[in-house]
């Protein structure tokens, strides 16, 4: 275990996967200033800083992992996706599909994403729903600084298009990190802290605030389970189920807005699958349907924070029993 | 490293060019008669399509656009089954799944037909760095057209190839019309190759209603990519003589300009010019036309009689 | 009333848009050659051809819009509104909020979609959600010519960026258009059918899928009643609210993939506002998590049909019976 | 019609640039101190800001890139108010909503900046047409950097506006950096105005650093838009001597480079030719600098002494 920052972490998930395959390479507008290191070890060809042009980056990923490369492209922030969403959407999401399963699109796309610095809705904007949406891609948002590692390297090994999203928040805060070849697989939830009155779902930064709010409410006699997912698409669509089952209770948080956000499919996925073990409401906690301003507070106030999701989680709990002593 | 391709006599263009009109044809008719959807013919452009692709090594790589069919059979493809892969059938180059629009064939190493115009542009870069990595000489064809090159993708994917040293023959198949739009309310110069001192890159135009011409010009670029690593722009100048997708009645296209791409035709001139020169008997002709109509009354049996693809495809090959 | 296509009816909404308002243009790649009437009575200044670059078509209505004129842009077919995200998303739904009110961006951008051409995934995508997601935009996708005819007047006059999506099945199938200026408010469901066992919710062709099921189901004794969304952003959840809570039992149907779709914002809506009383789970029938393919026997597949959804009302209602049984 | 603009003097120039500087360094002190998010200053290019603000008339109008602060400074903006912006201040232009990245001033003309880098190019072409479908003879000052000369929307929008002959006055102020990577990473010519040539429109290069020369060429390039109602671009060639975005200790930057460009800067190379022509004397150098100095401390505690936007702010101005 080494205490590292999810950049770093990020860095050494390259490294490593680098190292192991010869086909992965990396690619962006200034990936190769920025991880010198990686142009160190592993070559110009293999580092490479790109034009200004997110299209074509993700285009060239696309044409290169269709033809045996393994690419990995920062496309630097979620917004400029925008810039890349036909090369994403419409060559590595679909032409797998579409050549009837000719070629395959080994490719990882990673954008920085959410609050914390101040940059406003042109920068911070969470776009991760459209992607899981969209067919033939898969989408990981992770919390954690050992998350990010295995993520990434499990996201490099994947045969598909894996949308990678880096919280900022999360980015330059240290966390543990196991040594060695750790790899997280895509599509597993992980179970941040055990309870049984309430599931709080949640990936990213708001599993913090899921996991603080859990403590207050402990301390109150409220048993909060908390689920990180992770893995947005696919998502573990049994660890959740399994959880409001046991608990008969969902609040899902996140800071994306809200309308047709991928709390919106957990939400409508329990209302189908564990409809007869919810005792409650589901609850959503999310971003305003706003963009995100600049101004500090008004950053702060778009983001689902611990105490609303106590109070939430309070409300859920309340509610029921309000409605069995009825 | 493949050798380098003979050079074909322009008898050979002929009967390919034979080949490919015929089937666009057929398969236009066959959207007329409800068998199969709507299609994107390149009647009109034959010469610009097996001009260049029989430049092509056979180890080069190609990806093209919604007007894909004569490269796609001057590279070999099967009309039968691209015929199968127009009507849906699971015979298909890709089962059914692409239709006309989409068609891949790895085997020929067609990468892509983009329906998304501008799609083709935005792969060939990675495609050609793939070849470079692995320290082959191939080349990357990438046929687009006149629309294609307003698209911002064109000025991402010719500078980052440019950037980057990657071997990709850039062919604009510019044919005066982009869908119901004609070039030069698009664009103010006359000619796409002279953007390509943009990107420090050389580009040239070429008639793209001679084969011959076609052939010569894409060898001459082929071989300076493979020499100086640098991509190269070639703009086949030629007309897209039917509609833009069936059904279209060209209702909007000017009668004098049709008429004198018409006389142009780049079948009927290289025929007539063959008849006359005597380079081609009138039995020779006869008997192209006679084998060009066998291979497609097989090809069209073959794919009418295919079946369709079961349900279970609706799902398949999303992810790897 | 006249009997016209949905076609017809969007011709005539430009026009007289553009004969009511002077600031109302439209462009897009062949439009003024597919339109030559508004060009003709209009002049060639307000209904132009561009060349083909879906991003800077976005991008000059955005301008346009942002300095005093009212554009309706024609984008063909939705894959390819993945080369104009950046200008739609970016700018025009969020400017207005970053320059703190200075500035509105009144556009309408139209784009094609479904199943029915057999033209395959890059041109039948159904990508509607992506901009419910998105901040300072609103969406709209009618199902009767009467619709398209007034939602397109609406839209044109409302002071926002609409998406305005044509389902192709639909386009040139002749339906009645009330005489006059007949404007449909955006964000206002119509009650198709009604009914008070189970709640159909749809949007575009598959309304009338529901309508089909429902006559069905009415041979049956099962009084199903349709809600066509129209607007899905505004979307009228009061409508929606108010049918579920009279019937107890919700089908959420469209075309659009499943994961994230729009369906899964009614569901999750409809789970946390109107859980008291649902009476059983809600039901989602939704394309496949897949791309669209050419073949027509797998495109028709992968659009929820009448069948499936009667038979998905049966089994809610059903359901609902053998729990009160039990 | 408003009159052309006066042709401003270079003292003029020097303070308006001295206040730039100054700004932008406060901005970046007040970044350093935690009292305002990062900023992407333009110290170095002010002599591009100023030439072509001043060319400009009244009623013309701007988009600008996320390196703004000059552009609005010199068309008059308010420091207090940009400063209250910057610092997320209810005060600001856009009440704290848009923050360093996005200020946009109405009453300024000022329509845009744009942090998502080509934003302003795609919005350029429709404020223009906004402005010749009124039947007014104002231009659009369009200003972005070299990099997003490489993005597909700058292909677009100089195409778009050639052929619909849009008055804009694109403004490539090549900076020789794009973020952490070298222009000549990014591109094989030197020079982003030849690239016009492809447009059929017509560009030029110009020494950044030299506001005057600055001023003249744009003045000249707008009158040329007035009277051909065609766009133009022109390019300044200057240089980003601060770092990217704040923090960034340019430890990528070549020693030389940055060292040859120091040596341009063009505040000080004005000031002392100025100085030593006479034409300004130490007294009149010693009272711009205190009035500057006089005008940011104003604004400083203007913006500091500002209130934060109230939260119902958060969903205020989605929807008109
Ligand atoms: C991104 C995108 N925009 C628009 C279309 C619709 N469309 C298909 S082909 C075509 C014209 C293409 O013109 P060009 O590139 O010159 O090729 P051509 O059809 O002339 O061969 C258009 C507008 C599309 N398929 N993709
Ligand atoms: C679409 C997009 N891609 C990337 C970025 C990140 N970014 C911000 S400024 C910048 C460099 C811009 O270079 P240039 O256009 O030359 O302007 P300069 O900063 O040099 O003034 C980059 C890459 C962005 N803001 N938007
Ligand atoms: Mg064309
Ligand atoms: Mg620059």
């Amino acid at each position: 275990m080494r205490t590292i920052t999810p950049y770093d972490a990020i860095g050494e998930a390259l490294a490593e996967e680098m190292r192991r395959d010869a086909t992965v390479l990396a690619f962006g507008e200034g990936i190769a200033t920025k991880r010198h290191d990686l142009v160190a070890e592993f070559g110009a060809a293999r580092v490479r800083n790109t034009p200004l042009a997110e299209g074509i980056i993700a285009g060239t990923a696309a044409g290169a992992a269709a033809t045996g490369l393994r690419p990995v492209v920062d496309l630097l922030f979620a917004p400029f996706l925008t810039f890349s969403m036909e090369e994403i959407v419409n060559s590595a999401g679909k032409l797998r599909f579409l050549s009837g399963g000719q070629f395959s699109f080994p490719m990882v796309a990673m954008a920085m994403t959410g609050a914390g610095w101040g940059v406003g809705a042109q920068h911070n904007h969470n776009v991760e729903a459209w992607f899981v949406h969209s067919p033939g891609l898969k989408v990981v948002m992770p919390s954690t600084a050992a998350d990010f590692k295995g993520l990434m390297k499990s996201s490099i090994r994947d045969d598909n298009p894996v949308l990678f999203f880096l919280d900022v928040a999360l980015l330059h805060t240290p966390g543990e990190v196991p040594d060695g070849d750790h790899l997280v697989p895509l599509g597993k939830a992980a179970i941040r802290r055990p309870g049984s009155d309430v599931t709080l779902v949640s990936y990213a930064k708001t599993v913090h605030g899921c996991v603080a709010a859990a403590e207050t409410l402990a301390a109150e006699g409220i048993s909060a389970e908390v689920v990180d997912l992770r893995s947005l698409k696919p998502w573990d669509e049994e660890a959740v189920l399994a959880s409001v089952r046991k608990t008969g209770r969902l609040v899902v948080v996140h800071e994306a807005s809200r309308t047709c956000g991928v709390g919106a499919e957990i939400a409508a996925t329990v209302a189908e699958e564990a409809f007869a073990s919810l005792r409650t409401p589901i609850v959503r906690l999310a971003g305003p349907d706003a963009p995100a301003a600049s101004s500090w507070v008004l950053e702060q106030a778009f983001v689902p924070q611990a105490d609303a999701i106590a109070e939430a989680a309070r409300g859920a709990v309340a509610r029921t029993l309000s409605l069995a002593t009825a | 490293m493949s050798t380098s391709p003979a050079v074909p006599g322009p008898a050979a263009f002929l009967e390919q060019m034979m080949l490919i009109r015929a089937f666009e044809e057929r398969s236009a008719a066959s959207f007329a008669e409800g068998r199969s959807p709507g299609t994107c013919t390149c009647v009109g452009q034959e010469a610009s399509a097996v001009g260049v692709v029989a430049a092509l090594r056979e180890d080069d790589l190609i990806l093209t656009n919604h007007r894909s069919a004569g490269h796609l059979l001057a590279r070999g493809a099967d009309p039968g089954r691209l015929m199968a892969e127009i009507m849906g059938r699971s015979t298909g180059y890709c089962g059914g799944k692409s239709g006309t629009l989409h068609v891949s064939a790895k085997e020929l190493g067609v990468i892509l037909t983009s329906t998304i115009v501008g799609g083709e542009l935005s792969l060939a870069p990675g495609v050609a760095l793939s070849l470079s990595m692995k320290g082959s000489d191939a080349v990357v064809a990438c046929f687009f057209g006149d629309g294609a090159a307003c698209e911002g993708i064109f000025h991402e994917a010719l500078n980052l190839a440019a950037v980057w040293k990657l071997p990709v023959l850039f062919v604009c198949e510019n044919n005066e019309w982009q869908a119901f739009v004609h070039r030069r309310e698009t664009m103010l110069t006359e000619n796409i190759a002279s953007r390509a001192a943009g990107y420090g890159i050389e580009g040239r135009t070429v008639d793209g209603n001679d084969a011959e011409a076609v052939f010569a010009a894409a060898a001459e670029a082929v071989e300076r990519i493979r020499e100086t690593k640098t991509p190269f722009l070639l703009e086949t100048k030629t007309y897209r003589l039917r509609g833009h997708f069936e059904p279209d009645d060209q209702g909007y296209v000017d009668k004098d300009e049709l008429a004198t791409w018409r006389a142009r035709d780049p079948i009927a001139t290289l025929r007539s010019r063959l008849l006359s020169s005597g380079a081609l008997t009138t039995g020779e002709a006869a008997a192209m036309d006679r084998r060009v109509a066998e291979r497609l009354d097989a090809a069209f049996s073959f794919a009418a009689g295919s079946p369709w693809p079961s349900l279970d495809q609706l799902t398949t090959n999303v992810y790897a």
